[in-house]
């Protein structure tokens, strides 16, 4: 069961959703992440290099680095396998990851060697950035001191996604002159990470904290300033719209399985799904994800294409995905009654996952704080 | 049922010019025969004057005459049977100058009829009609609802009974837009009471100026009066004025239906008529009441723009899914109709919050009040007419979706009983 | 039908509120305050009188001056009638008369004259108010230089209720020393009244310009400064419950009118109302107008017997009801379909009176703002 | 049906001491007696431990020695038959110290099951049990949901079948909140299977120790474990053992879903034990993650309050509309349960908003961001036990409103048809 985010999909777009969806099934399925989750456990090696063969991290990287897209707007396709992922709640890698091999990639050779093996899932890097500068949204914040030709950095981020298995961050700090991203060893002197506990059980979180860590100046990605200032626009509307498109696949899958529910369930005499209460909360439900679907792949083609409206794109569709993700899970919960209020039904997990997914890259209100600041300026 | 959307026969592409040639024509006739349009639409209350439609049939007749009408219709018809790619790009080439404004019977007539006629209407009545409707003769309008059958769309009482060679038509419509300087309406009657509602019905044309049509203007909710109640007092038809087969009514209606819940997106539609920039709309009411600056007034306008583009997202994706499943593309188009029912009444609030007191109160020709105030009371009318939410919200349940249907009390007995049962109803089955 | 505003009412409150039915079914139902509405006409002196006469006027006034409650609580009396007028969409004179008449009372003899005689319905007044150093709402404002022992005043208000017929303004005004209020005549020099055109067509509002206006000192009302900061705090509290039982009537009558038509109108061969679409849409605002209805009641009890959550009460009263009362427009409007679409049903009517209503005397959004303030205070 | 809430017979005020005495006694030996409750009242998550439940029993105990519970409960039952009044003071005394807590299973034997069993059981039952329950010896938990009946809540088909002088109870309950602690479920069976739905049903009292009774506790959605699932297998009864009459279940079932629903009020409930200040919980949300100052918050919690004290004005309404039309109580009450199931999720996204990146992962012993993300999980509970949000709006449309009925599908056949019907589903009346 596809999630069809895209209404038109190319044959090898097609052919990269159905792998990546049967690998899925096969390899992590809703009952084996929900073991996972009990056990606190992180997707092993295979699992990675298996996704990495498939394509997803090479999406946004330009051939010469390993990289490549299936239908030449690397964002759409990885839009569409996020939104594959989103349905089955796949824990990471995938956003921190695509995040990082996107800037690295933007920054040419001087990290080629580090970009080609994250594509080809040899190493695993994440993103860390608390608020900088306000292009990003919280939790927390770094600064990055001068110190030679590099940095040394300070700060904590909380709400760090898959850092599990890194061997390293790719960090955003609010530097002497402006925004400046460098890249840290997870294992540095100075680097500690700590698990949270979540409301998404299925995706840990971690807090990342950085005391006087050095970072040289061949560790710079970019060029710090409003170089970066703008680099950094753009990484928050990647991961925005990839959480997003997982969202919009969490939002899919639980809307499929509450629909088959008010199909099967008798009340009253009669199937729920045949009361009008019922109906008509799937159907406003199934409008509101028919519009996340189309806002999220609008989105993705538009700032994947580079268009100048990609960014705002990106922002009006995490803003709406956000909302509508939680009100979805909130509909289908009425629907399901009872059962969706017990543990072991799996309502839950994605109502958690869609909660979580609305504040990871910035909440609703966050996002639309980047459009309201628009306004008036054209 | 074919999409008539992407189905432009019978046209036929036989002798299609090179695009760009075409375009580089359409341009030059565009900038010697047309006036520039003003920067800014005048505010249009309901009212088509005599005048107006007058100078609109000349426009559209000057337009005829040059080939820049029905460009995707077929020659036997009048027009110049081509593909859209051809209509787009003259649609591109005239944008800025002035158009025929035959107002809202116009967007019906060419909107709404003339795809649901090509469809299904007989080739006779195609060579007969067209014509004139793309030459501006001939303008429709629909003769669809009644003051009992709103919502239910179906449930029509207006009859035409045969007599030898002719059919009487008897009844009353209403909620037809800009009736009153049209010529045609696209009447939907009752043929046969003796089957379930969906199976008795007919299409046909009916002249306006005929012996027995009576148009009223109906006062609106805003004070304007575009809408009209028509009055058939036994008005003679014919055979010829049929559109689809007698008894086929619903069928027709189907397609009708498609291009009324704004799913007609074949032709590069509402997607790409996108406002630039942030809910202008609301934008330029915030800085003429002097809230630019507030915090509050800004994150609403943030609030409708992230809707905006998420229903344009909508649209996109329709057309899509309508193109993988035409058979569905009824059911499909009323996703488009909803989502105007459901997100216009919140935009028209939000709008309200952002006029404050200035639209509430207001010296004559303040328009910013005005405008908003009157798009406050007009908010509801994509969630009432042509279907209300919740019959959009029952075909997405059951027909997309596939929910179990709703017990039935007027689809399986003949129409007569159905009106007959209603009168009594007690909430029991009809066995129970 | 009575509105029914208090859940319990005294044999004395019975009797006001069914005097006051009875009188506005018999001088201005509904069709009437149409013919007014299209005929842009008021109220005549007779309708006044009659009011006066039982009790409208009075209810907010001690028994000196002609005064006088029917339960002991004159504001909960008030709003009982208020109620029962707005089901009749009864426009003026009521609330800004009784917001004066409210603060002559509070002063004390002084302007007993006056009082006694709006009272007694023999003469009008209303309240001219604008952004009064943030205690009331705009639009527009009034400041007062001294003058002598007096003040010049000078500014404009828009959106003034009740002026026709008046001789007498309430004006507040940001003066030397903070806010300060006076009597002014309305065919003083400087005044000048300007009809507008507006949203709600029974009920017309006025733009009042002054420039230079004198204002004597036996013209000023309390004592300028602190005391008359919290005397305006207390009238608009007043003002916002007496519009806020009005609106709650607007709503009942028009809720009352849907529901009568989800019981006659047939379709697909059943009354509409049998339809869980229309059903649950009548219960869910049903339950908004009772909780409107219970906030009103609550809000006017506590303000009247000076309780210290009266203000903070009342501010809730009217935030709720304004935007429960367009909601509530909105939905009833979806139940009548296309016959409310039409001038000739009463539909519009209220919905332009909710509208309306939703800003005098501060909007939602206001009303919320005064309540924010108060957060983190206690 | 009388409303209990306000009818304390049978009770009798004889011998009632003067208020002023009665309040000056209970506040002496409060004093005496009593432990000072902790300021804050500790985070409680599902478990109730065997030792709280000894120590609440004790406690009751001793308030029962000292005729401080069953205050307006009749002599007869163990209880001292004074009016709601004396029981108000007590509480008023004995503000601000520790009472007994019995958790979920003493809110539902005190507010819920005492009352109902007053109204209904016979005398004999009521002197059996009554003083028992007052004495804190026996909890009573509801066994009234079943996996296969929830919002249709007469739709139970675990059944009593008669076996001579015995009754044998087999079948299933669910979301009973505490049976594992507590000592007899209140049980609703199905007694005739040959009449419709409402009339075969049963009230049980089925003590929790009896042979054939299984309790399993159910996972929650928060990780909890409150609610429980019960299996009967063939758990023999007596008539002793019946609360009201055979077949008069539904009868007795009205009475229990008013207390329910929240609409016991006659005791000075909800209403009364406003929190002091503008949403307390969320501002101390605010402030613990930081967001006191931010505008949006602010707003936010703004918008909480206003609906909160709608709410609480709600309940207020409904108990003098209660005392006005008692014969409406439980439909009336259905608005306070809708009030609750319509408010309670959009407040807890409202928190979540508020909370951010906190209320989404938290280090441990961060309570608020715990608390915030249990309260968004845990909020749709109104919404949806004991007849969901749609149940409580066809019962205010019907029976408040006066809307007309839907078609009913299994209200005029016996029960055994009904669920045979229902398999095959079809939309059609049985006649169509």
């Amino acid at each position: 069961m596809s999630v069809k985010l895209l209404a038109f999909a190319t044959p090898e777009q097609e052919m990269l959703v159905d792998t990546t969806a049967r690998f899925i099934e096969k390899t992590l399925p809703l009952a084996k992440v929900r073991e996972l989750a009990e056990s606190a456990g992180n997707p092993d090696t295979d699992y990675v290099q298996t996704a990495s063969s498939l394509g997803w991290f090479g999406l946004l990287v330009d051939e010469a680095h390993g990289g490549g897209s299936a239908s030449g707007n690397g964002l759409l396709d990885a839009a569409a396998v996020g939104a594959e992922r989103g349905a089955v709640l796949q824990p990471g890698p995938f956003v921190g990851l695509n995040v990082v091999a996107h800037a690295l990639s933007a920054d040419g050779p001087r990290h080629g060697a580090l970009l080609e093996r994250l594509v080809a899932g040899q190493t695993r890097a994440t993103w860390v950035a608390g608020t900088v500068g306000g292009l990003t949204p919280g939790p927390g914040e770094i600064v990055a001191r001068s110190d030679g030709d590099g940095y040394v950095v300070d700060g904590e981020v909380r709400l760090v996604h898959d850092v599990a298995g890194c061997e390293t961050l790719l960090v955003s700090a609010l530097g002497p002159g402006g925004p400046v991203q460098v890249l840290i060893g997870a294992d540095a002197a100075g680097v500690e990470v700590r698990a949270l506990s979540g409301l998404d059980v299925t995706r840990r979180v971690c807090a990342v904290r950085l005391r006087g860590v050095q970072a040289r100046a061949d560790a710079v990605v970019g060029v710090p300033g409003a170089p970066t200032e703008a680099r950094l626009r753009q990484q928050l509307a990647v991961a925005a719209v990839l959480c997003a498109a997982e969202s919009a696949g969490a939002m899919h899958t639980e809307f499929e399985t509450a629909l088959e529910y008010a199909k099967a369930r008798i009340a009253f005499g009669r199937p729920i799904g045949s009361f009008q209460a019922i109906k008509h909360l799937l159907a406003d439900t199934s409008l509101s994800l028919e519009m996340a679907k189309g806002l999220v792949a609008a989105a993705a083609e538009a700032l994947g294409e580079g268009r100048p409206d990609g960014i705002e794109l990106a922002h009006a569709a995490k803003a709406f995905v956000a909302e509508r993700g939680v009100e979805l899970a909130h509909a289908c919960f009425q629907v399901f009654g009872g059962i969706g209020y017990t543990w072991e039904h799996d309502h839950h997990l994605f109502m958690r996952r869609l909660a979580a997914d609305a504040v990871a890259f910035g909440s609703a209100d966050w996002h639309r704080g980047r459009l309201a600041e628009q306004i008036g300026a054209d | 049922m074919t999409d008539p959307s992407t189905d432009p026969s019978p046209a036929g592409h036989v002798d299609a010019p090179p695009l760009d040639d075409y375009r580089a024509r359409a341009r030059a006739w565009v900038e010697a025969n047309l006036e520039r349009a003003p920067q800014t639409r005048p505010a249009r209350g309901g009212d088509m004057t005599p005048q107006a439609v007058t100078e609109a049939r000349a426009l559209q007749r000057r337009l005829y005459d040059a080939g820049y009408v029905g460009i995707t219709v077929a020659r036997a018809y009048g027009g110049q049977g081509l593909g859209p790619e051809y209509e787009r790009a003259f649609h591109e080439e005239a944008r800025g100058y002035r158009l025929p404004d035959f107002g809202i019977a116009g967007g019906t007539t060419f909107g709404v009829v003339v795809p649901t006629m090509l469809a299904h209407a007989a080739p006779a009545f195609l060579r007969r009609h067209i014509p004139k409707i793309l030459a501006g003769e001939e303008l429709f309008v629909e003769f669809f609802s009644e003051p009992d059958a709103g919502s239910d769309l179906a449930g029509v009482r207006s009859q035409a009974v045969r007599d030898g060679e002719r059919w009487v038509l008897s009844g009353s419509k209403i909620w037809s837009s800009g009736a009153y300087y049209a010529d045609w309406g696209m009447c939907l009657a009752r043929t046969n009471w003796d089957v379930p509602k969906h199976r008795g019905l007919t299409w046909f044309a009916v002249p306006i100026a005929a012996k027995g049509v009576t148009v009223q203007r109906i006062r609106q909710i805003t004070g304007d009066a575009e809408f009209c109640q028509e009055f058939f007092d036994d008005v003679e038809l014919t055979d010829d004025d049929i559109i689809g087969g007698v008894g086929d009514g619903w069928t027709v209606t189907q397609t009708m239906l498609i291009y009324e819940r704004g799913g007609g997106f074949g032709h590069g539609g509402p997607a790409r008529q996108a406002p630039k920039g942030i809910a202008p709309d609301l934008v330029e009411l915030a800085r003429s009441v002097g809230r630019l600056d507030d915090p509050t007034a800004r994150d609403l306008i943030a609030r409708a723009h992230v809707d905006d583009v998420a229903r344009r997202a909508l649209l996109a994706r329709l057309g899509g899914r309508m193109r993988a499943e035409p058979g569905q593309a009824m059911h499909l188009a009323s996703y488009a109709k909803l989502a105007s029912g459901v997100f216009d009444p919140p935009r028209a609030n939000l709008a309200m919050r952002i006029g404050g007191s200035d639209a509430v109160a207001w010296d004559d020709g303040d328009e910013a009040g005005a405008r908003t105030a009157n798009g406050f009371l007009n908010s509801r009318f994509m969630s009432i007419a042509g279907g209300t939410n919740e019959v959009q919200r029952n075909g997405i349940g059951e027909r997309v979706l596939g929910l179990p249907r709703e017990p039935s009390f007027d689809s399986g007995k003949p129409f007569r009983e159905v009106l007959r049962d209603a009168r009594s109803w007690t909430g029991r089955p009809a066995g129970g």
